[in-house]
């Protein structure tokens, strides 16, 4: 019986978990860094226990220090969170090892799934599909052209022992294939010191859906449907949806039976995301599996009434999973905006320091998961994530409506955010539409960044608000008079009138 | 009372005309504006313009006489054009004091490393020093030919926004 | 088409209305006593326009300052919120002969159902059950005693020309139903110059249940189901929750189908509240009818995800309810609890003033309804409520467990609130269990007001915290020294050695 | 330092045993605590103490030496008894400066009527004045035999939690 969890994050992932660790009556420990002793993290938990220096390698990412923490102040289970040591099958070991409940798979389970070679494997074997391709080495330019075909174009040429690009080589035409094979080939000869290639299909401005899987350990493992994560800059997701705009019911019954399926390939326990990749003819294909709760879970626990972390907890402590697949329907639409930290403007530029007071937009159908409060510093050392922005609406535009809204009335008071860049979104017609795919942030990225709409009422404003700001700055004003609101409009207007005469001159 | 006030390439002026507690008259560019202004939160103003409500965030810029302001979903950089700024204009050197001999970061940070010695003769575009901040790495780079004249910081020191870190002449 | 709507209210309701508007499209228009110049509704509104001083009968309740506003403006329509004018018959007129769109019912409506005794008559030629009793004139004592025999005891004798209380005697006892009769009209004739009488059955301990109505101008009505109101301290609602502790299916479609009914019977257009005594055994009975938006509307809002405001906007505006009565349906289960600007522990004594800082509880199923924030002045003007906290949860377990939760990490730093007691409410054993009606709050004030769980290590700290604090403001305090973490453990551990050796002689 | 601070009908002695900025060791009654205090908002300190993290609201009372504090969930009012406070009890007038004197409210409002005018001798239970706040109206009575000496609001006038309106001795 899980009585104490220590939660090994911090921000508001740490403080996801305590809610509903608060919730079900369980103690919560919050382990901090130098740089969160003041962090909301340690107000909120129950107990608290320095781990080290500011830098998470000296800290959130220390087992010893963590371990030590739990065993002190005698956790009974350990939640990750996400990042950090979420998907570390060595720390899974660790706690097991120690007899802690580890809040997550098991680390065999997150051994296989964790590595993409050995999960892609994993899951052809379980009849799950995955990016056609073979990854058997390729001898001669015959081989490859036959391989190809059977493909069929366009591929990707990938060096074996490859990474950050290099060896690799997109084939759009029959007759680059050869010429593409020797210029993978040198450059993973020169770049790793081996020139094995393989050949997957080339997926085009993919769409990026993920299943939330749910396994428990009476062998029960559930969907629990899926979350459109295309809204992608370099790779960090910045707005997610449920029900995704391109889903079927149809794909939606067949993916997540793939889900279903990949989960229970491994015996998963806890909450996980299979990621697929799909083109524009609902072709979906493995990706990965995330062996960890998401950033983008509430969106799920949104559109279903589902409270994913208590489920984690419950199937952790080895209780068996409270819904059938039956159990579970859709409700409405959901999407999750990412607020950072950070300058749109400035080559997104990350913005630390000290934020002077923080206006939420709360509501009806709005969720805030976030951890910044009126006086905090945001530290240096971490991730610019301050904010989840969830919204809930009965339709997808109404939630998008909603989105606007909320933005709108987010006000982060001494930092940059991304809160205009978040907007924007919401304004493009391929979102609205419920048309994009990966490829959205760099297709509307001039509408994204620079807002055309400049006003010259709300320049001449800025230029007013900026001149009386620096007059009190230089100490040019009056003390605020008790003069009713009355009295001054009559002589405002007086004034008025003189100058108007003068300006008329 | 009355200042020149630049936002991109456009240069006003700003007189204040009459101001009774919050109630304020000024003009921008001789069009009259009355405005109700309250300080709500620090650095919030509520203002409220020909009935129109306002809510305009204004942070301290790079220097002393530049502010960052956010109202109605847009994002201004304004500049405060002094008699001081005119004379450093007509000089060359550019509106509102910018010192582009001090290197320095637009953010809280830490410095990971100095590229450059004290004597240096750099090329435009060569890094002078990185900065961390929230697991992202930032060059800053010179934008001319220039000499390395004092290191303020050292390795490892966490910085405050626009901190000096280096001057270069 | 309704483009600008001008809302006739302030603090948390104003906000509500406005941040619906936003959501459609729809311009939104604040008006602003002196008080109330940086209040939240000021600054999220579109617009804003000063209507006098800071008492409300100087400014929110002055009819022609609110046109003034809406024809200055040019505001299509008038939303009134609850409280101020909102069920003012005169002001729907007024707008009306304005040519601006009231949004509520029309003044013939307010006006018969304003009143109670007409309402109740009205109510009774629709067939909806009222209170049993007669409003004849009761002219013996023989007649009382035959009327009284077949209503059942215990009754209410009511003074016609009644009120406050006076004129009235409860009769238990068929012995004491002459002189009851004596007394009650005794003090009717001395109290209001009119001995006249009636009689209504006396309803023991009752539930406080009302059904949320929906009617259109094309003679369409729904009902959104019920909400459970009674716990009340001195007639004012402290919680609210939906589905109702008491409710069967059954009873929910009988008493559903009874306000469609009253909402038919007088053409309602709008929203609108029928409220309803239930006794313990279900026997209900038409007590009034509220022809406005109610404070606890969100509780319906949150578990059927219907946006009241908006159907209040679109029937205004002439178009049919987007809703059936089938399309509706209970999800999960939601409470509210009022935050008030009040002392418990001294006699619920209002506390205006500033507030420091604000820190809210967000996170998954809470919904906030406010207009507070960090540095804002509390006026003295108004309602001391400041915030409605709104909890959604699977079952009702789980949203009181989400109540604690939440209310266990909202703080208001600079006024006292209510946290504490709305807390120990969630604890009561009566209400956890959902075995409560009016008598509720009464009967439990014991429990609620004076926590009995003092503990000593609590008190301790208190104490130091004091003790620290004082020093400060003397100003006997070091610096704070840079020292690391690690610095500071051994020092104080040589030193605390040195202590206790002290304190063991 | 030491200090004698009191809860309800409990009065414990309070030491300054070390203190390394933020880090304090301190005794209650002679027991040891080991606190880390930090002011992470106005007013609002969060303390870890063996290993329990705490946030403390704490908040100026009816008098100088007066605090309100709320922590897990609990109210306290404290009141420090210095040497001053301790000679005023031996004269029998009750620990922590309690001036019996000033009529006052504990709230901000507005003073609606003032029942007394200088000069009047009053019974214990008469009404002083009455106060409205956020449409409330409350009476301030005198609690034994007193005569009214000054009166320092007009009706009308808005006031501030804890101004003394009337003075009686």
């Amino acid at each position: 019986m899980i009585k104490k969890v220590l939660v090994a994050n911090r921000g508001e992932i740490a403080i996801r978990v305590m809610r509903t660790c608060r919730e079900m009556g369980i103690a919560s420990v919050a382990v901090y860094s130098d740089a969160d002793r003041n962090s909301l993290h340690v107000r909120m938990a129950d107990e608290a226990y320095y781990i080290g220096a500011s830098p998470s390698a000296e800290s959130y990412l220390v087992m010893d220090k963590i371990i030590e923490a739990a065993k002190v102040l005698k956790a009974d289970a350990i939640h990750p969170g996400y990042g950090f040591l979420s998907e570390n099958a060595t720390f899974s070991d660790r706690c097991k090892k120690e007899g802690i409940i580890f809040i997550g798979p098991s680390s065999e389970v997150i051994g296989v799934m964790g590595d993409k070679i050995s999960a892609r494997k994993k899951m052809i074997e379980a009849g799950v599909s995955v990016v056609p391709g073979t990854k058997g080495k390729i001898e001669t330019d015959e081989d490859a052209i036959k391989i190809i075909k059977e493909i069929g174009l366009p591929v990707m040429i990938k060096a074996s022992a490859g990474g950050g690009g290099k060896g690799m080589r997109l084939v759009r035409e029959e007759k680059d294939i050869i010429s593409s094979m020797r210029g993978a080939k040198s450059e993973a000869l020169s770049g790793f010191g081996d020139d094995t290639v393989y050949i997957e299909k080339y997926v085009e401005n993919p769409h990026h859906i993920e299943f939330q899987v749910m396994g428990d350990s009476h062998g029960n493992a559930i969907h629990v449907f899926e979350r459109e994560c295309s809204v992608q800059r370099r790779h960090q997701k910045v707005i997610e949806e449920t029900p995704s705009p391109l889903m079927t019911p149809e794909l939606r019954a067949k993916m997540g039976e793939q889900a279903v399926m990949a989960a229970k390939a491994v015996n998963y326990v806890g909450a996980g995301t299979i990621e697929f990749l799909v083109d524009d003819n609902h072709n979906y294909y493995f990706l990965e599996m995330n062996t960890r709760l998401q950033v983008e879970h509430p969106v799920t626990e949104e559109v279903t009434g589902v409270d994913l972390v208590r489920l984690q907890i419950e199937v952790a402590d080895g209780k068996p999973l409270r819904y059938k697949q039956e159990d579970l329907k859709q409700f409405g639409h959901s999407i999750e905006a990412r607020v950072y930290a950070e300058d749109p403007n400035n080559n997104f530029m990350p913005s630390p320091g000290l934020v002077q007071s923080i206006l939420l937009p709360n509501g009806p159908g709005i969720r805030i998961d976030g951890y910044v409060y009126s006086g905090y510093t945001i530290p240096i050392y971490y991730d610019p994530m301050i904010s989840k922005l969830i919204v809930w609406a009965p339709t997808r535009l109404e939630a998008i409506a909603r989105m606007k809204r909320a933005l709108s009335f987010f006000k982060v008071n001494g930092v940059s955010t991304n809160l205009l860049f978040l907007e924007r979104i919401m304004e493009a017609d391929d979102f609205v539409q419920g048309n994009y795919n990966t490829n959205f942030i760099a297709k509307n990225e001039e509408f994204l960044i620079e807002p055309n709409k400049k006003n010259q009422n709300t320049e001449d404003l800025a230029m007013a608000v900026a001149f009386l700001h620096h007059l009190t700055k230089l100490g040019i004003t009056q003390t605020t008079s008790e003069e009713d609101h009355q009295g001054f409009v009559e002589s405002k207007w007086k004034a008025f009138g003189k100058r108007r005469g003068l300006y008329n001159i | 009372m009355k200042l020149d006030v630049k936002i991109g390439e456009r240069i006003a002026t700003v007189e204040l005309i009459e101001r009774s507690g919050e109630y304020i008259t000024l003009s921008v560019d001789g069009r009259l504006m009355e405005l109700d202004t309250r300080l709500v939160e620090p650095n919030i103003y509520s203002v409220i313009h020909d009935y129109q409500s306002h809510d305009v965030l204004i942070h301290d810029g790079r220097n002393f006489k530049e502010y960052f302001i956010s109202a109605m979903l847009e994002n201004f950089v304004v500049q405060i054009i002094d008699a001081e700024a005119k004379y450093q204009a007509l000089r060359g050197k550019g509106f509102a004091g910018e010192d582009e001999n001090a290197i320095s970061a637009p953010m809280p940070g830490k410095v990971v490393k100095i590229m450059v010695k004290v004597g240096d003769e750099l090329k435009a575009g060569d890094t002078v020093v990185i900065v961390s901040a929230m697991k992202m790495e930032s060059e800053y780079k010179v934008k001319q030919d220039r000499k390395v004249v004092e290191i303020l910081v050292n390795e490892g020191d966490t910085i405050e926004a626009h901190q000096p870190m280096v001057i270069v002449e």
